[in-house]
Formats: structure tokens, sequence, C-alpha cells
């Protein structure tokens, strides 16, 4: 019974899906003051994802039409079951086993490889491009944005995501790995597709890339899924690399105080090229990642 | 090669008020010289036709009912209209102008852009000569580009 | 007693459903053959000044996301078909506005060749903003009157 | 830059032998008749000495009586033109293609054949040029007996080729509803995985008919009309028709009146280059750029509205005037506006120039050397991005530009940052000679009695427009209606570049491409396809291909 209660009620379903519109909202509220624009009203993304549900949705002639309405499904599942092992407003993840940091970063990229497969689905031009590109990206940031989230599992000599917190409490590993956090932090940007990585679904070059055809209910669940997918990348690296989170407020002062930094640096770059943004993550992302956990090996062999 | 040039623009507009007029909860005056919707005043008008022969649009018609005491009904359709006012430049008599508050003329069916200017007597003959369908799109007499705007089916 | 507690679930369900069409009113814009004055003017809506992000309109790039079509220009003979294309290609519920007295009534270019004329000759319009061009603010006033439209008829202030 | 007599007594030296007639009509013109054999002579003859560029090329119908067509070929070097006159019969007359010299003189030839039916022999391209696709053959819109009303009811449904896999090219459709555009244009990008391997564009959505509406219209009622051929640049074919029309009527209008008509032209460009400045921006991706150079630009667009009456059509001019006057409020409020606008512009100058994710999608993109620019007939902004000093207001001074002289603001890198820089510091410019105009803004009454019927004859008004020069040819016969105006805008000659530089480049650096001529569709509705370089069909073999992208990509 506790199961359901944690799946469907507080750290699962419909508790994650406020606090998902919540930040969608605040996202769009400071991209918008840093534009000194009012920017949407309180309830304007519970607005947008009702309206994107009751709306009549259309399946494209070419497309597959059962991959076509499952994928939106899978995808935000994905995002609901990441979120389970995540310590969500600083209380002990819903479900916790050794390995399982592993398992959410995958469970977060499901979302991206179902874009990539819907783009391919549908067969329009633009989602066909746009789908090739939201891989393209996948292929270049998972692997450093991985290895920085790694780091401070090996400070912490496990792989869990609630042992990690309870070690490293009160230990901002933030000074310590000050490279790790910063490609941890860019690689969010990269998997969320946030300018300047936001190639994969670059408005006026291929009007919205792989989800040109999707429309009502797919449209609203891939919402929904990057949304959630925004809460708990946010949630990992505030746990991970900002001394862990105790208690809900300070669970709301990290991860906002993220988000800001996040839409500051959407506000004041332009939009890359996939080559460029592929570029930037092995030219440097990857080799500062593996510099950094050199040292942290050699650190860790000499010390411990 | 500096990064981020527009930072100092974007943190001093997020402590700034945003410049956004909350249109129609706030609403500031257009200019005293800006072109809203046409008006006539019958009063002067001798019924010379200038306006309506140099009308680009041809949104205006002189409906005459009795030329000699002056008794003339204007049919405006602000749909058509441009709001260039060279009707305004053309009248010698003054007795057309550009209304500078009236802007805010969006309608959502068609016939309600047809105005009818005049004193109620002569609009209620002119309304009655023409069948309500007609009065509608009656073919203008302006010179059009084809000798008559497109009569709508 | 079931019937009269399913017509309650149906109504407020209704409710619900208008709400959230008003309130996230998703645009789509299309330049049929206008001069461009008033798509820099839409653009403008959209810009810190006007900003019509505070009614929750987004401007969107692809037909299926959008809601409301807002349409400007008298209709050239060559973009007649491309304009009932995307018409057709949004999802229900749609809505049409026509800016400009181009799109409204063809404007200076009534009788040119080329041109078809209004645009409600080629699709159903739902709410017409004469003005060459209109203001923002007289665009903002169409598509709110628009949207009061939709409200159910007793709730409309 | 040589003197317009200096130049014009070369270019006569240069036809001697070919001109069956020469006339000076105007102090500035130069007018040679010559026969359809002997075009490709002279154009070679001018072309080889480098005299000037091909300004456009008109068609008139001379009417049913004379039976003949006449095809003005216009070229201009500074402030001389030289028109060289070619008369065909009416049915069945030929032309030789003079492409090969002139790159843009493909999109005039494909007019002249649309609108006249005059074939021009040599031409690789027939298809439709402004007219719709399912345009009946054999009508010619422009000629005066053909009923267009008629024709224009039998176009069916032009039903858009399914743009699918032709062969292994795959086609990306930016179709004329797009994003990326304001404005409806076709352009079909063959794509190999990111890199564009071809491209073709076919514009005529907003080919409105403005030429033939103009015939039937009297002279006011023209000038509203060709006002709206382009929201942006809406006083400056105001003004290019007014100048033309009253340099026919003998009628100078009074330096108040055209020091105030300057002054708008420098507020409209002012306001048309923030509006590019933002769009540019946010077609490669930076949002914030275009919300804060809008935020701008309704400074500009206030002092307009409370000057002129509206924010976009000013309907400023009149025949033999201005409608307003500039009240000391207006000086006022322009002269603190102007000073906000130059503050603002220093800083999108500086952002524009050292931005470092910014110079990353600009620089290198639609990279073009002096002489390419030249040799393709590039106008605008954008050829003196290239190096080229050519501008109207510099070379051609009209109205009151000789008592509120301009400098022409040139840059020599040539690629999408330079085109950046170069209009804001035109910007910069404009708010340098509008405060000399509101200083010295002289005394007079606003407008001059102007006659309805204007005398038989015809002028050339050329008129600086923010994209580029601005060219309109009038013909009149004494009535109150003209007997023919054609109108080249400057994009028209921006197109061919576009499309030779998308070639090779990647997919996402197109659109801001697209946007780096500011392409005003409305303002040229014209149609080319062109996916070959300039010297004939080049097939780039997969090898060259891929040498150009890494070549391209390195830099």
């Amino acid at each position: 019974m506790r199961a359901l209660i944690n799946l469907l009620f507080f750290p699962g379903g419909l508790f994650l899906i406020v606090l998902a519109l919540a930040y969608e909202y605040a996202d769009r509220k400071v991209i918008a003051r840093f534009e000194s624009r009012i920017g949407p009203r309180w309830f304007q993304t519970l607005a947008d994802i009702v309206k994107l549900l009751v709306k009549e949705e259309i399946t494209p002639a070419t497309a597959h039409p059962i991959l076509f309405g499952v994928l939106p499904v899978v995808a935000l599942s994905g995002a609901l079951t990441a979120a389970l092992y995540v310590p969500l407003l600083g209380f002990r993840p819903a479900l916790s086993f050794p390995g399982d940091l592993v398992v959410t970063l995958y469970l977060l990229s499901l979302l991206t490889m179902s874009i990539g497969i819907a783009g391919w689905n549908s067969t329009s031009r633009f989602t066909m491009m746009g789908a090739t590109r939201a891989l393209t990206q996948l292929f270049s940031y998972e692997a450093p944005f991985m290895l920085a989230l790694l780091g401070p599992a090996v400070v912490a000599e496990s792989w869990q995501i609630s042992e990690i917190v309870a070690t490293n409490r009160g230990a901002w590993i933030l000074l310590t790995q000050p490279f790790g956090f910063v490609v941890a932090l860019i690689g969010l940007m990269g998997k969320l597709e946030m300018p300047p990585f936001d190639a994969p679904k670059a408005k006026t070059e291929i009007v919205a890339g792989a989800l040109t055809e999707y429309s009502g209910r797919g449209l609203g669940l891939f919402h929904l899924g990057k949304e959630i997918e925004l809460v708990v990348g946010l949630t990992l690296i505030a746990a991970l690399y900002m001394g862990g989170i105790a208690n809900p407020i300070e669970f709301f002062g990290k991860t906002l105080f993220l988000l800001m930094i996040l839409c500051c640096l959407h506000a004041v770059l332009t939009r890359l090229r996939i080559d460029q943004t592929v570029g930037l993550w092995w030219r440097y992302g990857a080799v500062v990642v593996l510099a950094q956990w050199l040292v942290l090996i050699a650190w860790k062999g000499i010390v411990a | 090669m500096r990064f981020g040039t527009m930072l100092r623009d974007v943190w001093g507009s997020f402590f700034k008020k945003p410049v956004t007029q909350r249109y129609p909860f706030e609403r500031l005056e257009a200019p005293d010289q800006y072109r809203g919707k046409l008006v006539w005043t019958p009063g002067k008008c001798n019924g010379c036709c200038l306006c309506v022969k140099d009308c680009p649009a041809n949104a205006i018609e002189l409906l005459t009912i009795d030329k000699k005491n002056k008794q003339f009904v204007m049919r405006y359709h602000a749909d058509r209209c441009t709001y260039c006012a060279q009707c305004v430049q053309n009248c010698r008599l003054e007795c057309l102008g550009m209304a500078h508050d009236q802007w805010e003329t969006a309608g959502l069916k068609r016939e309600t852009f047809v105005v009818n200017y005049g004193s109620e007597a002569d609009i209620a003959i002119i309304l009655a000569k023409h069948s309500p369908t007609d009065a509608a799109e009656p073919a203008a007499s302006g010179a059009g580009p084809s000798g008559g705007s497109t009569a709508t089916a | 007693m079931s019937v009269q507690a399913d017509s309650i679930w149906s109504e407020a369900l209704e409710k619900i459903k208008t709400w959230a069409r008003v309130n996230s009113p998703w645009i789509l814009h299309y330049n049929s053959g206008s001069c461009n004055g008033c798509d820099i003017e839409i653009v403008a809506t959209i810009t810190p000044r006007y900003d019509l992000e505070r009614f929750g309109i987004k401007l969107q790039g692809s037909p299926r996301h959008a809601d409301v079509l807002i349409c400007t220009g008298p209709v050239t003979l060559q973009s007649r078909d491309r304009l009932k294309r995307i018409y057709e290609q949004m999802p229900d519920p749609k809505f049409v506005v026509a800016v400009g007295s181009c799109a409204t009534s063809g404007g200076v270019f009534q009788g040119c060749y080329s041109v078809v004329g209004h645009i409600d000759e080629v699709i159903p319009v739902n709410a017409y903003i004469p003005g060459c061009p209109p203001r923002p603010e007289a665009i903002i006033d169409g598509v709110v009157k628009l949207l009061t439209s939709l409200l159910p008829a007793k709730a409309k202030k | 830059m040589m003197s317009t007599d200096v130049a014009l007594q070369q270019a006569e030296s240069l036809l001697a032998g070919l001109g069956k007639g020469t006339a000076k009509p105007e102090p500035n013109r130069l007018d040679v008749v010559i026969e359809a054999s002997d075009l490709i002579a002279a154009t070679t003859a001018l072309r080889g000495a480098r005299w000037g560029y091909l300004a456009t090329l008109t068609g008139v119908d001379l009417g049913k009586e004379a039976n003949q067509i006449e095809a003005l070929y216009h070229l201009c070097e500074g402030d001389a033109i030289v028109t060289l006159r070619v008369r065909v019969p009416r049915a069945g007359g030929a032309v030789p293609s003079v492409y090969a010299l002139h790159p843009n003189a493909m999109f005039f030839e494909r007019e002249l054949m649309e609108m006249f039916g005059v074939t021009v022999t040599g031409l690789s391209d027939t298809s439709h040029f402004f007219l719709p696709d399912g345009w009946p053959d054999g009508t010619y819109p422009l000629l005066k007996d053909t009923d267009v009303q008629a024709a224009a009811k039998q176009v069916k449904g032009s039903e858009p080729p399914e743009p699918g896999r032709q062969g292994d090219r795959f086609i990306v459709p930016v179709g004329p509803q797009h994003p990326a555009l304001k404005e409806p244009g076709h352009f079909e990008f063959a794509v190999d995985g990111e890199l564009v391997t071809g491209a073709t564009v076919r514009l005529g959505y907003v080919h409105r008919g403005i030429e033939r509406a103009c015939e039937q219209q009297n002279y006011t009622q023209n000038l509203y009309l060709t006002e709206r051929v382009c929201g942006i640049c809406s006083h400056s074919h105001a003004n290019a028709y007014v100048n033309g029309v009253e340099k026919l009527a003998g009628v100078q209008a009074t330096p108040r009146a055209q020091a105030i008509r300057q002054l708008v032209a420098c507020l409209e460009r002012i306001h048309s280059h923030y509006l590019w400045l933002g769009v540019a921006a946010y077609e490669a991706g930076f949002e914030t750029l275009l919300m804060y150079s809008w935020r701008d630009r309704e400074i500009v667009m206030d002092v307009l509205e409370q000057m002129t009456g509206n924010r976009v059509n000013y309907s400023a001019s009149v025949l033999g005037g201005v409608k307003f006057d500039v009240t000391s409020a207006h000086a006022q409020a322009i002269r603190h506006g102007m000073d906000k606008i130059e503050e603002r512009t220093r800083h999108y100058l500086h952002v524009v120039t050292s931005d470092t994710s910014f110079l990353s999608r600009a620089r290198g993109i639609g990279v073009t050397s002096k002489e390419e620019a030249d040799a393709m007939g590039l106008l605008g902004p954008t050829l003196r991005a290239a190096g080229v000093t050519r501008d109207v207001r510099v070379d051609a001074p009209y109205g009151s530009y000789k008592q509120f002289p301009v400098k022409a603001v040139v840059d020599s890198a040539g690629d999408l940052a330079a085109r950046f820089k170069v209009r804001m510091e035109e910007a910069l410019e404009s708010v340098r000679v509008i405060r000399t105009i509101l200083d010295g803004l002289p005394e007079g009454d606003l407008t001059v009695k102007m006659p309805r019927k204007i005398p038989a004859g015809e002028t050339i008004s050329r008129f600086e427009a923010p994209r580029g020069e601005l060219f309109y040819y009038i013909k009149s016969n004494g009535t109150d209606k003209p007997e023919r105006v054609k109108i080249r805008t400057p994009s028209i000659c921006n197109w061919i570049f576009v499309l030779k530089k998308a070639v090779g480049a990647q997919m996402a650096d197109v659109p801001p491409l697209l946007a780096g001529i500011d392409p005003c569709f409305s303002c040229n509705d014209r149609t080319i396809v062109i996916n070959r370089p300039r010297h004939g069909r080049q097939v780039l073999t997969w090898e060259e291909l891929r040498r150009q992208a890494i070549t391209h990509t390195r830099r």
C-alpha cells in the first residue's frame, strides 16, 4: 500500500507533476524577467498541459500509429521512474539500491531516446533532422555528464545515491571538484536541450525538431517528461555537488539557485550549431572531466 | 573577444520593473496626430466627391439624397480604409477628420465595419432605398483599379 | 440520479476545457502576401513592450502545435492553397484572426489581378482587425475580443 | 568616382559604332537606341571597361498601333545612367540574354518574358517568375490589351509538389510558412546530413500585380499603392515615386518638405536596421538580442507615430510636399529619442563585434570578396560590407541630401558579422544626420500646387532604401494615369548571392545567411532557380564538396 502511495502521490506521480509545472513556470518567468518582460501567469503551465491533453491528436499517415502513440508514454514513464531514486524535497528517496545512480542517468536518457525514435517515426523532413540532431547531441554530452556525476560517488565510495548523500553530508564537493560541477551543469543543459544547446528543436531551422508532427496528448506528455527531467536533473546535481539536501527549504534554495544559473546562461548565449556543440563536448568537456578523474584517483590512491 | 556581453543588460532588467505596458488594464492614449477612424461632419460638405475620387482603397461613398440643399450620407467602409488621410488632405472644406482615439476597431463580423455618417433621417432613407443585403457590399462608385471594387459574391 | 450527475460532471469538464483553451492560446503566424507592415506589428506584440506571453500566447512554428492562426495579407493566388493547407493541418479547435485591412477586405490591393481579396474567401475567419497596419495594442484588443467570445455566454464580462 | 559628364562621354565613346542614335533626355542620362543583335556587343563593351552595373531591364508596351515593345537596359555608374533601348515586334520579339555578363539580368529577363511575351534566347530557366503556377500561358499581364481579371479566374489550385526524396538528394523544404521567414517564400535545400548541396527558391507568393494596378489608378492613388509595396521601407518607395512624378511635372518640393522627407527617411532607416538586428539574431538563436533591440526600436516607433500619425506606413509625402509639420515639441522628442538610440546602438555595436558566442555563429558565414560582390550585382549594406562604396545618397544625391550630406559606411570583411557592423554604423550615421537636419530645418510652407494631369515624358528615380538602391522608371502620357511604372527593389539582386553561398554551408547557417541580406520578399516577389554557380552548371562532385566543407569548417 505504502509503495502505491509512493508511486502515485508523494514522491511519484501527482506531486512530481505539480513540482515540474512549478519549475517550468519559474524557468519561463526568470527568462521573461531577464528580457524585461512580465512573463506568464502562475497557472500558465497547468493551462498549457490541460489544453494540450484535451486537444485533437493527429497521427501522420506515414507514421506507425501504435509506435506514434506509445512513445510519449514511454518518455513520461522514463522520467517518472527516474524521479523515484532522487531525494526530492530532502527526504530519503522512495526506492534505493546499490548502483541506482547509473540507473537514474539511463532512465533520463530514455526520454531523449524516445524523442529520437519519435522523430524518425513521423517521417517529415524536419522531424528526421531533429531526430538525428537529438541523438548526435545525446552521444556527445552523455559520457562527460556521466563521469562528472560519478565524481562525488568515487569520493563517497558507493554507487547508491542515498549512500552518497549520507556520507557527503555537508561536504561541498563543488569546491573540491569545480570542473566536475561545471561539466555536470552544462551537461544538464545539453540533456534538457536548453539554449545554447537547443539545435535539436531549433525553431528557426527545423520548425520544432522531432516533435513537429505531434499535437495534443502526445505533445503534452513529451512536454511533461521534459519538465520532470528538469526537476530530477537539478535535484541530482544539488544533492551530489552541493553537500546533500537535508530539508525542503534547502532543497528549494539550492535547486532554484541552480535554475537561476541555467537561465542566465540561456539568456546570454547564442544557439550553437550541432557540429559546434559536439566539438565543444569532446574537445573540452570530456578532457576536463577525465583530467579531474585522474586527479581524484591519484588523490584516492595516496590518501586512502 | 568578450564572453556574455549582454550580461549587464540581462541582470539590470532582472532587478528593474519590466517595460511591459499592461495594455487592456492600463490604456495609454494614442498621440493626437494618430490616424484612427475617419469622421465626417456633414455641415459644410458640398458633394464635390474629391475625397471619393482619390481614395486608394475606395473606402468612402458619398450617397447624395438631394444636391441642392446639401443632403448627403457618407458610407465609410472601415475594413477597406488604409488610414492614409488623403481624403482629409483633399477636402478643402475641412469636414473630414481622423479620430485619434478610435483605433480599437477589431470586430468578430465583417458587417460591423460599414458605417453610415449623416443625419438619422437621411440614413433611414438610404437604408430603405438599398435593400439590407445590398447595403453590406454595394458596388463602390470610386475609381477602383478595375472600375469598381470586386463586389464579393 | 445518474443522468443528472453526468450532466454536472460533463458541464464541469466543459468549463475546465474552455478555461484551458482561453488561457493558453498558441498562435501561428502566416503572411499570405502582405506588405509585412502587419507582420512586424505582430512580432512587436511578442517583444517586451507589449509581451503577449502574459496572456499565455506563444508563437509556435508548426501548425500542429497552434490553436489560433494569425493571418495577414490579401491572399495572393500563389499562396491561396498553402493557406488552405496550413489551416487543415491545424488540430481542432482552431480559430483564425485576420490582421490588417488587406486581410479583411483587400485594402489597397482590391482589384489587382493576382490577389484573391480577403481571407474569408479561402478559410473561415473568427475575428477581423482592420488597420494599415493596426497598432500592436489593436492586435491585442482583437485577440482579447476573440478569447472573450469563447467564454461561455453567461460568464462573458 | 569620375564626374557624371566624364562617365557619359566615356560610355558614348565605348558605344560609338553600335548605337543607331543617341539622346540626352536629362543631364545625367544618355539614351542609345540599338538593334537587338548588337545588344551583346554593347554590354560587353561597357562591361569590359568596368563601366557601372546593370540596374534593371524595363519593358514598355508601345501600344497596338506601333505594334512594338521596347526593352530598356539601364546601366548606372555613380550619377550617370546609360539606357540601351531595344525595340522588338509585339508578337514573337526576341532578345539575346546578357546573363553571362550580368548575373542579376536573369531575373529581369524572365520578368520581361513573363510580362510582355518577349522571348529571351539563351536563358536556361523559363518557368514562371512572379506569376502563380496555374497562370494560363500566352496571357501577358503587362500588355495593355490583356484581360487580366479573366486570366486570374482561370488560375486553379497550384498543388505544391511533394518534395520527396529526389534520387539521393534529401530535400528540406523551408516553405512559405516557417518560423524563420517573416514573409512567404518557398526554399528547397538539397541536404546531405547537415551540408546543403543545392538550393532553389520560389518566391512569387507576394506578387500582387502592383505594376499593372498602377496603370489603372491616378497618380495620387498610386502614391499609397507604391508605399505598400513593402511595409518596412514604405517611406523609401513613396519618396522614390514622388521624386519621379515631381521631376516629370517639373515641380520642385519646398526645401522644408524635402528636409522633413529626409528626416523621416533617416528615422525609417534606424527602425529598419533595429528590426533587422533583432530578426537576424533570432535566426541565429540569440533571442535576448531580439527582445532588447525591439524594445529599443519602440523609441523610434513612438517618435514616428507622434510625428506622422502611423507607426509603419507613415504616408508622410504628398505629391508636391509633406502632410505634417515638425513642431518644436516633435523636434524635442526626436532629440531625446536620438540620444537614447545612440547610446544603445554603441552598445549593440560592441555586442555584435565582440560577443564570443554570437561571433561563432556570424563570423565566416557567406564570405564574399569585393570583386565577387561587384560582379554579382549585389546592392545595399551587403555590398558595402564587402568593401564596395556604392550608395545612391552619396553618388547621386537627390532632394535635400545635398544640404545634409551622408557618409557611406564601408567594411571590408564581407561576412555576416561585417553586415551586422555596417548596419549598426549606418544607424549611428542616421542619428548624426537627423541632428544636423533638426538644427538646420529650413523655413517655408509644406506643399506646392501640383497639376492633376502630368505632361507626357519618362524619368528614372533612384532612392537608397535601408536594403539598397531602389529604382523607379515612370512614363507618363499627359493624362492623370501613368503609362508605365517599373519598380525594381534591392532584395532581388541579393538573392543570387544567398543561394550561391548556401551551397556548401551548414543547414544551421542557412537561416542567418538568408537573414543576412535583410531580404524583403514583398519588395521583390521574384523567384529564381539557381543551384549552380555563375559559370554554367557545375555539379559538385562528392570529393569537391567534402573538401569545400572541410576548409569551410576548419576556418
